[in-house]
Protein backbone atom coordinates (compact mmCIF):
# COMPACT_ATOMS: atom_id res chain seq x y z
CA UNK A 1 0.00 0.00 0.00
CA UNK A 2 1.21 3.52 -0.82
CA UNK A 3 1.28 5.81 2.23
CA UNK A 4 2.02 9.47 2.76
CA UNK A 5 2.68 10.81 6.25
CA UNK A 6 2.08 14.38 7.45
CA UNK A 7 3.77 15.51 10.67
CA UNK A 8 2.58 18.67 12.48
CA UNK A 9 4.33 18.13 15.81
CA UNK A 10 7.81 19.15 16.92
CA UNK A 11 10.10 16.61 18.57
CA UNK A 12 10.40 16.91 22.38
CA UNK A 13 7.26 19.08 22.54
CA UNK A 14 4.79 16.44 21.56
CA UNK A 15 4.82 12.65 21.47
CA UNK A 16 3.20 12.83 18.04
CA UNK A 17 6.56 13.39 16.34
CA UNK A 18 7.85 10.12 17.81
CA UNK A 19 4.58 8.33 16.99
CA UNK A 20 4.92 9.47 13.38
CA UNK A 21 8.48 8.14 13.30
CA UNK A 22 7.53 4.74 14.75
CA UNK A 23 4.59 4.46 12.38
CA UNK A 24 6.71 5.36 9.36
CA UNK A 25 9.47 2.95 10.32
CA UNK A 26 6.96 0.15 10.88
CA UNK A 27 5.21 0.60 7.56
CA UNK A 28 8.55 0.56 5.75
CA UNK A 29 9.65 -2.57 7.66
CA UNK A 30 6.41 -4.23 6.55
CA UNK A 31 7.25 -3.53 2.93
CA UNK A 32 4.73 -0.80 2.28
CA UNK A 33 5.69 2.11 0.08
CA UNK A 34 6.04 5.65 1.40
CA UNK A 35 5.18 8.11 -1.35
CA UNK A 36 6.04 11.20 0.66
CA UNK A 37 6.82 12.43 4.15
CA UNK A 38 5.59 16.00 4.68
CA UNK A 39 6.68 18.16 7.62
CA UNK A 40 4.25 20.99 8.26
CA UNK A 41 3.80 23.68 10.93
CA UNK A 42 5.89 22.83 14.01
CA UNK A 43 6.61 19.50 12.35
CA UNK A 44 9.37 21.17 10.33
CA UNK A 45 11.59 20.98 13.44
CA UNK A 46 11.95 17.25 12.76
CA UNK A 47 14.32 18.15 9.92
CA UNK A 48 16.56 20.42 12.02
CA UNK A 49 20.18 19.32 11.68
CA UNK A 50 21.47 21.69 14.37
CA UNK A 51 19.78 20.06 17.38
CA UNK A 52 21.88 18.63 20.17
CA UNK A 53 20.43 15.92 22.40
CA UNK A 54 21.82 14.40 25.60
CA UNK A 55 23.71 11.17 24.91
CA UNK A 56 21.18 9.05 26.78
CA UNK A 57 18.23 10.44 24.84
CA UNK A 58 16.93 9.66 21.39
CA UNK A 59 17.93 12.18 18.73
CA UNK A 60 14.73 12.04 16.74
CA UNK A 61 15.90 14.46 14.05
CA UNK A 62 18.93 12.30 13.39
CA UNK A 63 16.78 9.17 13.29
CA UNK A 64 14.50 10.75 10.72
CA UNK A 65 17.55 11.70 8.67
CA UNK A 66 18.87 8.14 8.80
CA UNK A 67 15.49 6.66 7.92
CA UNK A 68 15.04 9.07 5.03
CA UNK A 69 18.55 8.41 3.75
CA UNK A 70 18.46 4.62 4.14
CA UNK A 71 15.12 4.24 2.39
CA UNK A 72 15.73 7.13 -0.02
CA UNK A 73 12.44 8.65 1.09
CA UNK A 74 10.88 11.70 -0.50
CA UNK A 75 10.82 14.04 2.51
CA UNK A 76 9.50 17.57 2.14
CA UNK A 77 9.63 20.46 4.58
CA UNK A 78 6.92 23.07 3.96
CA UNK A 79 8.68 26.27 2.94
CA UNK A 80 6.41 28.78 4.63
CA UNK A 81 6.44 26.84 7.93
CA UNK A 82 10.20 26.31 7.67
CA UNK A 83 11.62 29.73 6.95
CA UNK A 84 9.72 31.48 9.74
CA UNK A 85 11.08 28.89 12.17
CA UNK A 86 14.66 29.34 10.99
CA UNK A 87 14.87 26.12 9.01
CA UNK A 88 16.76 26.87 5.82
CA UNK A 89 18.56 24.97 3.10
CA UNK A 90 21.23 26.56 0.94
CA UNK A 91 18.72 27.90 -1.56
CA UNK A 92 16.46 29.61 1.00
CA UNK A 93 19.48 30.79 2.94
CA UNK A 94 20.72 32.51 -0.20
CA UNK A 95 17.28 33.81 -1.12
CA UNK A 96 16.89 35.60 2.20
CA UNK A 97 20.55 36.58 2.41
CA UNK A 98 21.22 34.63 5.60
CA UNK A 99 24.31 32.59 6.34
CA UNK A 100 23.22 29.28 7.86
CA UNK A 101 21.87 25.95 6.68
CA UNK A 102 19.76 24.32 9.34
CA UNK A 103 17.86 21.59 7.48
CA UNK A 104 19.22 18.10 6.87
CA UNK A 105 20.15 17.60 3.24
CA UNK A 106 17.94 14.51 3.16
CA UNK A 107 14.79 16.69 3.20
CA UNK A 108 13.77 19.13 0.52
CA UNK A 109 12.17 22.52 1.22
CA UNK A 110 9.12 22.98 -1.01
CA UNK A 111 5.56 24.26 -1.14
CA UNK A 112 2.18 22.85 -0.20
CA UNK A 113 1.77 21.64 -3.78
CA UNK A 114 3.89 18.67 -2.71
CA UNK A 115 1.31 17.80 -0.07
CA UNK A 116 -1.57 17.97 -2.53
CA UNK A 117 0.43 15.84 -4.95
CA UNK A 118 0.88 13.32 -2.13
CA UNK A 119 -2.88 13.26 -1.53
CA UNK A 120 -3.48 12.61 -5.22
CA UNK A 121 -0.91 9.82 -5.48
CA UNK A 122 -1.22 7.94 -2.18
CA UNK A 123 -3.63 5.24 -1.05
CA UNK A 124 -3.51 6.48 2.54
CA UNK A 125 -2.57 9.83 4.06
CA UNK A 126 -1.96 9.59 7.81
CA UNK A 127 -1.61 12.73 9.95
CA UNK A 128 0.30 13.04 13.23
CA UNK A 129 -0.11 16.17 15.33
CA UNK B 1 -15.92 3.94 2.70
CA UNK B 2 -14.95 2.90 6.20
CA UNK B 3 -12.78 5.10 8.28
CA UNK B 4 -10.27 4.62 11.11
CA UNK B 5 -10.21 7.53 13.57
CA UNK B 6 -7.11 8.08 15.70
CA UNK B 7 -7.58 9.93 19.00
CA UNK B 8 -4.40 11.15 20.66
CA UNK B 9 -5.49 13.53 23.43
CA UNK B 10 -6.65 12.77 26.95
CA UNK B 11 -10.40 12.35 27.65
CA UNK B 12 -10.49 15.80 29.26
CA UNK B 13 -10.23 17.25 25.74
CA UNK B 14 -13.46 15.46 24.79
CA UNK B 15 -12.32 14.55 21.30
CA UNK B 16 -14.23 11.27 21.40
CA UNK B 17 -17.51 13.16 21.87
CA UNK B 18 -17.06 15.09 18.66
CA UNK B 19 -15.56 12.15 16.83
CA UNK B 20 -18.43 9.84 17.88
CA UNK B 21 -20.98 12.31 16.54
CA UNK B 22 -19.60 12.04 13.00
CA UNK B 23 -18.90 8.29 12.92
CA UNK B 24 -20.60 6.12 10.33
CA UNK B 25 -21.43 2.45 10.50
CA UNK B 26 -18.29 0.39 9.92
CA UNK B 27 -15.91 3.04 11.30
CA UNK B 28 -13.46 2.34 14.12
CA UNK B 29 -11.51 4.27 16.71
CA UNK B 30 -7.91 3.78 17.86
CA UNK B 31 -6.56 5.46 20.98
CA UNK B 32 -2.92 6.52 20.81
CA UNK B 33 -0.66 8.73 22.96
CA UNK B 34 -2.73 10.41 25.72
CA UNK B 35 -5.87 9.06 24.04
CA UNK B 36 -5.19 5.70 25.68
CA UNK B 37 -6.46 7.12 28.99
CA UNK B 38 -9.94 6.55 27.59
CA UNK B 39 -9.24 2.91 28.45
CA UNK B 40 -9.04 3.83 32.14
CA UNK B 41 -12.52 5.34 32.23
CA UNK B 42 -15.12 3.99 34.59
CA UNK B 43 -17.96 4.73 32.25
CA UNK B 44 -17.85 1.82 29.93
CA UNK B 45 -17.94 2.35 26.20
CA UNK B 46 -20.10 -0.78 25.99
CA UNK B 47 -22.86 0.82 23.96
CA UNK B 48 -20.37 2.55 21.71
CA UNK B 49 -18.53 -0.73 21.22
CA UNK B 50 -21.60 -2.50 19.97
CA UNK B 51 -21.52 -0.30 16.91
CA UNK B 52 -17.84 0.57 16.55
CA UNK B 53 -14.61 -1.35 16.98
CA UNK B 54 -12.28 0.21 19.58
CA UNK B 55 -8.48 -0.28 19.55
CA UNK B 56 -5.72 1.03 21.75
CA UNK B 57 -1.99 1.21 21.03
CA UNK B 58 -0.17 -1.14 23.37
CA UNK B 59 3.16 0.75 23.32
CA UNK B 60 1.43 3.90 24.59
CA UNK B 61 -0.53 1.91 27.21
CA UNK B 62 2.66 0.28 28.47
CA UNK B 63 4.54 3.58 28.66
CA UNK B 64 1.82 5.05 30.86
CA UNK B 65 1.41 2.11 33.22
CA UNK B 66 -2.05 1.45 31.87
CA UNK B 67 -1.75 -2.10 30.53
CA UNK B 68 -3.67 -3.46 33.52
CA UNK B 69 -6.23 -0.71 33.43
CA UNK B 70 -7.98 -1.48 30.19
CA UNK B 71 -11.37 -1.06 31.85
CA UNK B 72 -13.24 -0.58 28.59
CA UNK B 73 -11.77 -3.76 27.16
CA UNK B 74 -10.36 -2.14 24.04
CA UNK B 75 -8.56 -4.43 21.61
CA UNK B 76 -4.84 -3.84 22.16
CA UNK B 77 -2.72 -3.48 19.02
CA UNK B 78 0.98 -2.84 18.40
CA UNK B 79 2.48 -0.64 15.68
CA UNK B 80 2.45 -3.46 13.09
CA UNK B 81 -1.26 -3.95 13.69
CA UNK B 82 -1.83 -0.19 13.70
CA UNK B 83 -0.32 0.00 10.21
CA UNK B 84 -2.40 -3.00 9.11
CA UNK B 85 -5.57 -1.33 10.41
CA UNK B 86 -4.74 1.76 8.34
CA UNK B 87 -4.70 -0.50 5.28
CA UNK B 88 -7.86 -2.34 6.27
CA UNK B 89 -9.97 0.81 6.62
CA UNK B 90 -10.38 3.04 3.56
CA UNK B 91 -9.04 6.17 5.18
CA UNK B 92 -7.62 7.51 8.39
CA UNK B 93 -8.86 10.64 10.19
CA UNK B 94 -6.69 11.97 13.02
CA UNK B 95 -8.10 13.80 16.03
CA UNK B 96 -5.46 15.79 17.88
CA UNK C 1 -9.21 6.27 -3.00
CA UNK C 2 -7.15 3.71 -4.83
CA UNK C 3 -7.92 4.95 -8.30
CA UNK C 4 -5.26 7.41 -9.37
CA UNK C 5 -7.62 10.08 -10.62
CA UNK C 6 -6.07 13.52 -10.45
CA UNK C 7 -9.07 15.08 -8.82
CA UNK C 8 -9.67 14.11 -5.22
CA UNK C 9 -12.30 15.22 -2.77
CA UNK C 10 -10.50 16.65 0.23
CA UNK C 11 -12.34 17.72 3.37
CA UNK C 12 -10.77 20.15 5.81
CA UNK C 13 -12.18 20.22 9.33
CA UNK C 14 -11.02 23.28 11.20
CA UNK C 15 -11.60 22.72 14.92
CA UNK C 16 -9.51 25.26 16.75
CA UNK C 17 -10.11 28.82 17.79
CA UNK C 18 -8.02 31.45 15.98
CA UNK C 19 -4.80 33.00 17.39
CA UNK C 20 -4.19 30.84 20.52
CA UNK C 21 -2.65 28.18 18.33
CA UNK C 22 -1.78 28.29 14.66
CA UNK C 23 -3.87 25.34 13.41
CA UNK C 24 -6.58 27.51 11.88
CA UNK C 25 -4.03 29.15 9.57
CA UNK C 26 -2.40 25.84 8.64
CA UNK C 27 -5.80 24.41 7.76
CA UNK C 28 -6.68 27.39 5.57
CA UNK C 29 -3.31 27.28 3.78
CA UNK C 30 -3.76 23.61 2.96
CA UNK C 31 -7.26 24.20 1.62
CA UNK C 32 -6.18 27.14 -0.56
CA UNK C 33 -3.33 25.06 -1.95
CA UNK C 34 -5.76 22.23 -2.73
CA UNK C 35 -7.97 24.68 -4.61
CA UNK C 36 -5.01 26.08 -6.55
CA UNK C 37 -4.24 22.51 -7.60
CA UNK C 38 -7.85 22.04 -8.72
CA UNK C 39 -9.04 19.55 -6.12
CA UNK C 40 -12.61 19.30 -4.89
CA UNK C 41 -12.52 20.98 -1.49
CA UNK C 42 -14.98 20.91 1.43
CA UNK C 43 -14.31 23.22 4.37
CA UNK C 44 -15.97 22.53 7.72
CA UNK C 45 -15.88 24.61 10.89
CA UNK C 46 -16.44 22.42 13.96
CA UNK C 47 -16.07 22.84 17.75
CA UNK C 48 -13.97 25.94 18.56
CA UNK C 49 -13.25 26.33 14.84
CA UNK C 50 -16.51 28.26 14.44
CA UNK C 51 -14.93 31.08 16.47
CA UNK C 52 -12.72 31.88 13.48
CA UNK C 53 -15.79 33.21 11.72
CA UNK C 54 -16.83 35.79 14.28
CA UNK C 55 -17.25 39.34 12.92
CA UNK C 56 -15.26 42.38 14.05
CA UNK C 57 -11.94 40.59 14.56
CA UNK C 58 -8.93 42.87 14.53
CA UNK C 59 -5.74 41.01 15.33
CA UNK C 60 -3.50 44.03 14.84
CA UNK C 61 -3.81 44.48 18.59
CA UNK C 62 -1.90 41.23 19.10
CA UNK C 63 0.51 41.74 16.17
CA UNK C 64 -1.14 39.04 14.15
CA UNK C 65 -3.02 38.83 10.89
CA UNK C 66 -6.80 38.71 11.12
CA UNK C 67 -7.95 35.20 10.24
CA UNK C 68 -11.56 36.18 9.62
CA UNK C 69 -10.46 38.47 6.79
CA UNK C 70 -8.36 35.73 5.25
CA UNK C 71 -11.32 33.31 5.35
CA UNK C 72 -13.24 35.74 3.14
CA UNK C 73 -10.99 34.64 0.26
CA UNK C 74 -12.23 31.02 0.26
CA UNK C 75 -14.77 31.91 -2.43
CA UNK C 76 -12.17 33.56 -4.65
CA UNK C 77 -10.20 30.34 -4.59
CA UNK C 78 -13.31 28.50 -5.75
CA UNK C 79 -14.01 26.92 -2.35
CA UNK C 80 -17.78 27.24 -2.11
CA UNK C 81 -18.63 24.22 -0.03
CA UNK C 82 -18.11 25.85 3.34
CA UNK C 83 -20.07 24.41 6.27
CA UNK C 84 -20.53 25.26 9.90
CA UNK C 85 -21.66 22.81 12.55
CA UNK C 86 -24.94 24.11 13.99
CA UNK C 87 -24.40 22.64 17.44
CA UNK C 88 -20.90 24.11 17.83
CA UNK C 89 -22.29 27.50 16.89
CA UNK C 90 -25.24 27.46 19.29
CA UNK C 91 -23.08 26.16 22.16
CA UNK C 92 -20.98 29.28 21.78
CA UNK C 93 -23.95 31.64 21.74
CA UNK C 94 -23.48 32.46 18.08
CA UNK C 95 -26.03 32.99 15.31
CA UNK C 96 -25.42 32.78 11.55
CA UNK C 97 -25.71 36.59 11.48
CA UNK C 98 -22.65 36.85 13.74
CA UNK C 99 -20.44 35.32 11.06
CA UNK C 100 -18.17 37.06 8.60
CA UNK C 101 -19.03 34.92 5.54
CA UNK C 102 -22.04 33.05 4.20
CA UNK C 103 -21.82 29.43 5.17
CA UNK C 104 -24.01 26.36 5.06
CA UNK C 105 -25.45 25.35 8.44
CA UNK C 106 -25.13 21.59 8.84
CA UNK C 107 -25.61 18.99 11.54
CA UNK C 108 -23.24 16.23 12.62
CA UNK C 109 -24.67 13.58 10.35
CA UNK C 110 -23.98 15.81 7.32
CA UNK C 111 -20.37 16.18 8.48
CA UNK C 112 -20.14 12.40 8.87
CA UNK C 113 -21.43 12.03 5.34
CA UNK C 114 -18.83 14.52 4.01
CA UNK C 115 -16.07 12.51 5.69
CA UNK C 116 -17.47 9.32 4.21
CA UNK C 117 -17.51 10.79 0.69
CA UNK C 118 -13.99 12.23 0.89
CA UNK C 119 -10.81 10.67 -0.41
CA UNK C 120 -8.81 12.41 2.28
CA UNK C 121 -9.62 14.32 5.47
CA UNK C 122 -7.46 16.89 7.24
CA UNK C 123 -8.72 17.49 10.73
CA UNK C 124 -6.98 20.12 12.86
CA UNK D 1 24.51 42.16 -2.19
CA UNK D 2 21.84 44.82 -1.74
CA UNK D 3 20.43 46.45 -4.82
CA UNK D 4 19.10 49.95 -4.88
CA UNK D 5 16.45 51.72 -6.82
CA UNK D 6 17.59 55.26 -7.50
CA UNK D 7 14.73 57.73 -7.47
CA UNK D 8 15.74 61.34 -7.58
CA UNK D 9 17.89 61.68 -4.45
CA UNK D 10 16.54 58.60 -2.72
CA UNK D 11 17.98 55.11 -2.72
CA UNK D 12 15.33 52.47 -2.09
CA UNK D 13 16.68 49.10 -0.95
CA UNK D 14 15.72 46.02 -2.95
CA UNK D 15 16.57 42.41 -2.27
CA UNK D 16 18.39 40.48 -4.91
CA UNK D 17 15.20 39.27 -6.53
CA UNK D 18 14.11 42.86 -6.96
CA UNK D 19 11.49 43.02 -4.19
CA UNK D 20 11.30 46.04 -1.90
CA UNK D 21 13.19 45.29 1.31
CA UNK D 22 10.71 47.43 3.19
CA UNK D 23 7.19 47.44 1.74
CA UNK D 24 6.48 50.69 3.60
CA UNK D 25 8.74 52.38 1.01
CA UNK D 26 6.16 51.80 -1.72
CA UNK D 27 4.57 54.64 -3.65
CA UNK D 28 3.33 55.03 -7.22
CA UNK D 29 6.59 56.45 -8.46
CA UNK D 30 8.47 53.52 -7.04
CA UNK D 31 5.97 51.14 -8.64
CA UNK D 32 6.71 52.72 -12.01
CA UNK D 33 10.43 52.30 -11.45
CA UNK D 34 10.04 48.69 -10.21
CA UNK D 35 8.02 47.90 -13.32
CA UNK D 36 10.66 49.40 -15.60
CA UNK D 37 13.26 47.12 -14.02
CA UNK D 38 11.05 44.27 -15.28
CA UNK D 39 10.65 45.89 -18.71
CA UNK D 40 7.04 46.77 -18.03
CA UNK D 41 5.71 50.27 -18.79
CA UNK D 42 2.71 50.80 -16.53
CA UNK D 43 -0.51 51.75 -18.34
CA UNK D 44 -3.95 52.48 -16.85
CA UNK D 45 -4.76 48.79 -17.41
CA UNK D 46 -1.82 47.82 -15.21
CA UNK D 47 -2.88 50.29 -12.57
CA UNK D 48 -6.39 48.86 -12.48
CA UNK D 49 -4.90 45.52 -11.43
CA UNK D 50 -2.31 47.00 -9.07
CA UNK D 51 -4.94 49.04 -7.23
CA UNK D 52 -7.15 45.98 -6.91
CA UNK D 53 -4.24 44.01 -5.50
CA UNK D 54 -3.40 46.65 -2.95
CA UNK D 55 -7.02 46.86 -1.80
CA UNK D 56 -7.15 43.06 -1.60
CA UNK D 57 -3.99 43.00 0.49
CA UNK D 58 -5.22 45.73 2.79
CA UNK D 59 -8.39 43.78 3.51
CA UNK D 60 -7.16 40.19 3.62
CA UNK D 61 -3.49 40.63 4.56
CA UNK D 62 -2.40 38.08 2.02
CA UNK D 63 -1.06 38.00 -1.53
CA UNK D 64 -3.34 36.08 -3.87
CA UNK D 65 -2.17 33.09 -5.90
CA UNK D 66 -2.82 33.28 -9.66
CA UNK D 67 -6.16 31.52 -9.26
CA UNK D 68 -7.42 34.03 -6.71
CA UNK D 69 -6.04 36.96 -8.71
CA UNK D 70 -8.05 35.87 -11.76
CA UNK D 71 -11.11 35.39 -9.57
CA UNK D 72 -10.69 38.79 -8.03
CA UNK D 73 -10.23 40.57 -11.37
CA UNK D 74 -13.17 38.69 -12.85
CA UNK D 75 -15.36 39.75 -9.94
CA UNK D 76 -14.33 43.41 -9.99
CA UNK D 77 -13.45 44.18 -13.62
CA UNK D 78 -15.37 41.60 -15.62
CA UNK D 79 -14.80 38.26 -17.28
CA UNK D 80 -12.50 39.40 -20.10
CA UNK D 81 -9.90 40.90 -17.82
CA UNK D 82 -10.05 37.97 -15.43
CA UNK D 83 -8.72 35.60 -18.08
CA UNK D 84 -5.17 34.53 -17.37
CA UNK D 85 -4.12 35.38 -20.95
CA UNK D 86 -4.98 39.03 -20.28
CA UNK D 87 -3.11 39.07 -16.97
CA UNK D 88 -0.11 37.28 -18.43
CA UNK D 89 0.07 39.82 -21.24
CA UNK D 90 0.21 42.63 -18.69
CA UNK D 91 2.49 41.04 -16.14
CA UNK D 92 4.29 38.24 -18.02
CA UNK D 93 5.07 34.71 -16.71
CA UNK D 94 3.44 34.41 -13.31
CA UNK D 95 1.13 37.43 -13.13
CA UNK D 96 0.37 37.19 -9.39
CA UNK D 97 4.05 37.15 -8.49
CA UNK D 98 5.01 39.97 -10.81
CA UNK D 99 2.03 42.16 -9.98
CA UNK D 100 2.62 41.67 -6.24
CA UNK D 101 6.23 42.73 -6.66
CA UNK D 102 5.26 45.93 -8.46
CA UNK D 103 2.32 46.62 -6.14
CA UNK D 104 4.66 46.49 -3.14
CA UNK D 105 3.03 43.44 -1.53
CA UNK D 106 5.16 41.14 0.64
CA UNK D 107 7.50 38.80 -1.15
CA UNK D 108 5.70 35.47 -1.59
CA UNK D 109 7.29 32.56 0.26
CA UNK D 110 6.64 30.25 -2.71
CA UNK D 111 4.34 28.09 -0.65
CA UNK D 112 1.49 27.98 -3.13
Amino acid sequence: MKFSIVVYAAPYSSEAAATAFNFTKTLLDQGHELYRLFFFGDGVHNANRLAVVAQDEVNLQQRWDQLITTHRLDAVVCVSSAIRRGLLDSQESERYELDAISVYGSSEIAGLGQLIDAVINSDRVVNFG
Amino acid sequence: MSCLHTISQSPSRQLLDTCASVLETGDAVIFIEDGIYYCNQKESLAEFKVEFQVYSLVEDMNARGMLKRNLIDAELVNYQQFVELCCEYDKVVSWF
Amino acid sequence: MNNASNKKTITFISRQAPYGRNNSRLCLDMALASAVFEQQVNYVFLDDGVLQLVKDQNAESINSKTIGNALETLGLYGINDVCVDKKSLSRRNLQPTDLIIDVKMVDRSAIGELIRQSDCVFNL
Amino acid sequence: MTNFLEIQDHRIALDKEGYLKDIQDWNEEIATALALLEQIRLSPSHWQILNLLRAFYKRHQMSPANRALSGLVKRKLGKDKGRSVYLMKLFSGSPAKMACKIAGLPKPDNCI
